[in-house]
């Protein structure tokens, strides 16, 4: 009943989630699913790091999955972005705002 | 994104957050993973992130373009400028050896809580300085040319 | 100790269960607004669990080691408690603004179940 | 203990590379490859390199996705009356060559390799040449010279190769500059702005019509 | 062959069949940015290929870890050296209070020729940590800790952004490309090319 034990357990439980939202994403169908999907994944990611640092003792490297998530939400944004407008054309939803104008 | 006011506020409590964790690993570097490379990546994607949600006005506004472009070869300046001095005082090309206890390490005696002998410093070794500097140079150029790139990338108007 | 280990344990397991069924539920569920809970459950209360499990587990070092930095383990706490913010604030963020973007763009999500099936074999054919 | 973990993320990454190969959408095809980096980078982070790790994860699955992303909406392959754009729009053409050679290739190259790797040491086997060679006691002479910086990799980078890091740094610089030459202004603009100078004009006219192959929009715009 | 064998060669197969799906990507498809994207899958394995050389069994990320609340620890090693030096200073005659002579000799001290044997370096380590003398076998120790090799890592760290910075060049031709020939697909283009 190490924790060492438990350690491994979860991080092959977060594996085995990943290759779920990896299969999720392969079949689609939407590319709403696929981004869904993604994000999932990404979380998974997160932990993993956290879970494979105890598990090497080198807790200093939970930097890493601080900028993981980080990541993980500017991707998402990216793709909401360009799925959603197409570009950086804002014309369809009036001029760009000034950042002061809504919170 | 102007509909998504809960990603607009959402990013606007995380952007500080991010630009800190950008200083801490540029200046965390030398004692953990991190260094000028990925601190200057990570700046760029917060101020990417503030161009997405808000715009890219908005973003060139907090970032004007004519600034941006100098910090480009500002940064490559630090990063030669450092091999420069120290061949001026009297070492080899980046050889950060000669900076020792050059440049304002000492620390005011009215600070100078540590234990032991003598005035301290705040960068004891002129390794740790030229590493600093040179990290710097590089986090300045990346955070620059990554920035640029994204304005070339999103000002450009897409054609029928 | 043990009993420590019995908490970390459980925070771990629990938070590996709920992270399987969030990924069974993306699978299984039938169309892209119910696929969004099993995306929540994972995000929020799997890696929720996880992270406070190993929260524990890095803090009972202090206690039960001993050649144990106090510093390092409070750093440790600090970072696992600010990517459980992250984490806590933007999933939930993204999870919204997706399906705000779905239905924006035209996406219906299906009311009834009889309509599943159907739906489903909509969405494939497009 | 590690190969459970290991193992897993390997099978993860072959499979999420060849989704790459296979799937037509190019935006997906974006967010497999930033999946790809993701998985890449926690092997590098087992393979105890974290700040290579650190550097795939923020570029690979941030910059890079972002900037592609930008790339695929400035090229999609037609555009809505409104400028609208659906995602099915970012498809692939059908390739009509058959992938029967592509694949040969492949496959011949790869079992070459794979012969070559007989001969490599062995997985984290501590006799590998890369581990004996510059010289193994160098970690603790960098302690000595760098007056105890925590990071090698940093000590390294910085300072052991800083000749070569200025190098990469202005290679940087100049592929920033190159993107910025290439993309800065809008599409002929170039050509509007010679308008103004007669000469320039008269020139472009003789270029245009002695290379032939300009386009008729081009000629017309330097004619005007 | 046996399991070790194949437990010991794996990692570079998972890394030569990535390289390969790269490979195909940039050979067998004829989308430009499929080609980009095939491009950085490739170059991704190549990073994987060289980090996988640099790790030693049971060894741990080349950044120097210290039991204690680092600085220091970091500091003491630090002062611990610089006292060695100061040291060696005195034996040579100098005065100890000459910043300028000390730094003098230690940057002599530093650019000693690095050509020294092999062995010389190990005598050096044994000097300060005294951790090697019962290894049989040369890994990079420190401290009674083995880490793995920092130079894969260095050498693709700045592989990854000079990646990066290319990428985006060769994006910002195939927006070029597709204002002019209004298409990314090869074949179009070179029909463009032959028509006109």
């Amino acid at each position: 009943m190490l924790v060492e034990h438990a350690l491994v357990a979860t991080a092959v439980a977060i594996l085995t989630t990943m290759t779920l939202a990896l299969i999720r994403a392969m079949l689609g169908p939407t590319i709403f699913d696929r981004v869904l999907a993604l994000n999932m994944f990404g979380t998974k990611t997160v932990l993993l790091i956290c879970v494979v640092g105890f598990l090497t003792e080198r807790t200093d490297f939970l930097d890493l999955a601080l900028l993981y998530s980080l990541m993980n939400f500017i991707g998402m944004v990216a793709l909401l972005r360009f799925s959603q407008f197409g570009g950086f054309g804002d014309s369809k939803d009036g001029s760009p705002v000034k950042p002061e104008a809504q919170g | 994104m102007n509909t998504f006011p809960i990603i607009r506020v959402i990013t606007k409590v995380l952007i500080p957050y991010i630009l800190l964790f950008a200083f801490y690993v540029q200046f965390h570097g030398d004692f953990g993973p991190g260094g000028g490379f990925q601190a200057g990546v990570i700046f760029a994607a917060a101020l990417i992130l503030y161009g997405l949600v808000y715009g890219l006005p908005a973003l060139q506004m907090v970032a004007p373009p004519r600034v941006v472009e100098k910090l480009i070869a500002l940064g490559l300046l630090i990063y030669g400028g450092t091999g420069i001095a120290c061949m001026l005082l009297g070492g080899n090309f980046l050889d950060y050896n000669v900076l020792e206890h050059h440049f304002l390490t000492e620390l005011p005696a009215a600070i100078d809580f540590l234990p032991g002998e003598g005035p301290h410093h705040f960068l004891p070794e002129g390794q740790h300085l030229g590493i600093f500097l040179v990290e710097l140079g590089v986090g300045i150029t990346v955070t620059a040319v990554m920035t640029m790139i994204f304005y070339a990338f999103a000002g450009r108007e897409p054609v029928a | 100790m043990i009993l420590f280990n019995l908490v970390v344990w459980a925070f771990l397991i629990s938070g590996s269960f709920f992270s399987i069924v969030g990924g069974v539920g993306i699978i299984r569920l039938p169309e892209f607004y119910s696929r969004l809970h099993g995306g929540g459950v994972t995000d929020t209360l799997g890696a929720g669990l996880i992270i406070v499990g190993l929260l524990i587990h890095g803090v009972g070092g202090l206690f039960f080691e001993t050649d144990v930095s106090v510093v390092g383990q409070l750093l440790t706490a600090i970072k696992l408690l600010m990517i459980l913010f992250f984490l806590l604030i933007t999933s939930p963020a993204s999870c919204h603004a997706l399906a705000k973007s779905a239905l924006t763009q035209g996406l219906k999500p299906v009311l009834e179940i009889n309509t599943i099936d159907k739906a489903q074999n909509d969405a494939t054919e497009q | 203990m590690m190969n459970f973990i290991v193992i897993p993320i390997l099978l993860l990454l072959a499979l999420t590379a060849v989704t790459v190969a296979r799937i037509r959408n190019l935006w997906a095809a974006v967010m497999f490859t930033g999946i790809y980096s993701f998985l890449g980078a926690s092997w590098m982070l087992i393979l105890d390199a974290p700040d290579v790790a650190f550097t795939e994860a923020a570029v690979g699955a941030g910059i890079s996705t972002i900037l592609m992303l930008a790339t695929l909406s400035l090229t999609p392959r037609k555009r809505h009356q409104d400028g609208h754009l659906q995602s099915d729009d970012f498809d692939e053409k059908p390739r009509k060559k058959s992938p029967v050679w592509p694949l040969l290739v492949v496959t011949i190259t790869g079992f070459a390799l794979i012969y070559g790797t007989f001969d490599m040491p062995h997985f984290g086997s501590p006799e590998a040449p890369i581990q004996v060679y510059p010289d193994p006691s160098f970690i603790s002479k960098s302690q000595h010279d760098m007056h105890g910086l925590p990071n090698v990799v940093t000590a390294v980078l910085a300072g052991y190769r800083g000749y070569d890091t200025l190098g990469e740094t202005a290679v940087i610089f100049t592929a920033g500059i190159a993107v910025l030459l290439i993309l800065r202004r809008a599409p002929n603009e170039g050509l509007k702005h010679a308008d103004q100078e007669s000469e320039v004009v008269a020139a472009a006219n003789l270029i245009n019509q002695a290379d032939e192959n300009s386009d008729g929009e081009l000629t017309q715009e330097a004619d005007s | 062959m046996t399991m070790d064998q194949f437990l010991g060669l794996y990692n570079y197969w998972i890394v030569i069949f990535l390289m390969m799906t790269g490979f195909y990507i940039v050979i067998a498809r004829e989308n430009l940015i499929k080609t980009i994207i095939g491009l950085n899958i490739f170059q991704t394995s190549v990073f994987l290929l060289y980090i996988t050389m640099g790790k030693v069994t049971e060894g741990t990320a080349p950044i120097i870890r210290n039991g204690g609340g680092h600085h220091e620890e970091e500091h003491g090693a630090a002062e611990h050296v610089g006292h060695a030096a100061l040291g060696r200073e005195v034996e040579l005659g100098h005065s100890v209070s000459d910043v300028s002579a000390i730094q003098h000799a230690s940057y002599l001290e530093n650019t000693n020729p690095p050509a020294s044997p092999p062995l010389d370096g190990l005598a050096d380590a044994t000097a300060t940590s005294g951790a090697l003398e019962q290894n049989t076998h040369i890994v990079a120790e420190y401290q009674g800790v083995i880490y793995s090799n920092p130079l894969p890592s260095v050498l693709m760290l700045t592989a990854i952004v000079v990646g990066i910075a290319t990428t985006a060049l060769a994006l910002a031709l195939i927006v070029r490309i597709r204002e002019e020939y209004g298409t990314i697909e090869e074949d179009e283009i070179i029909e463009l090319d032959r028509n006109s």
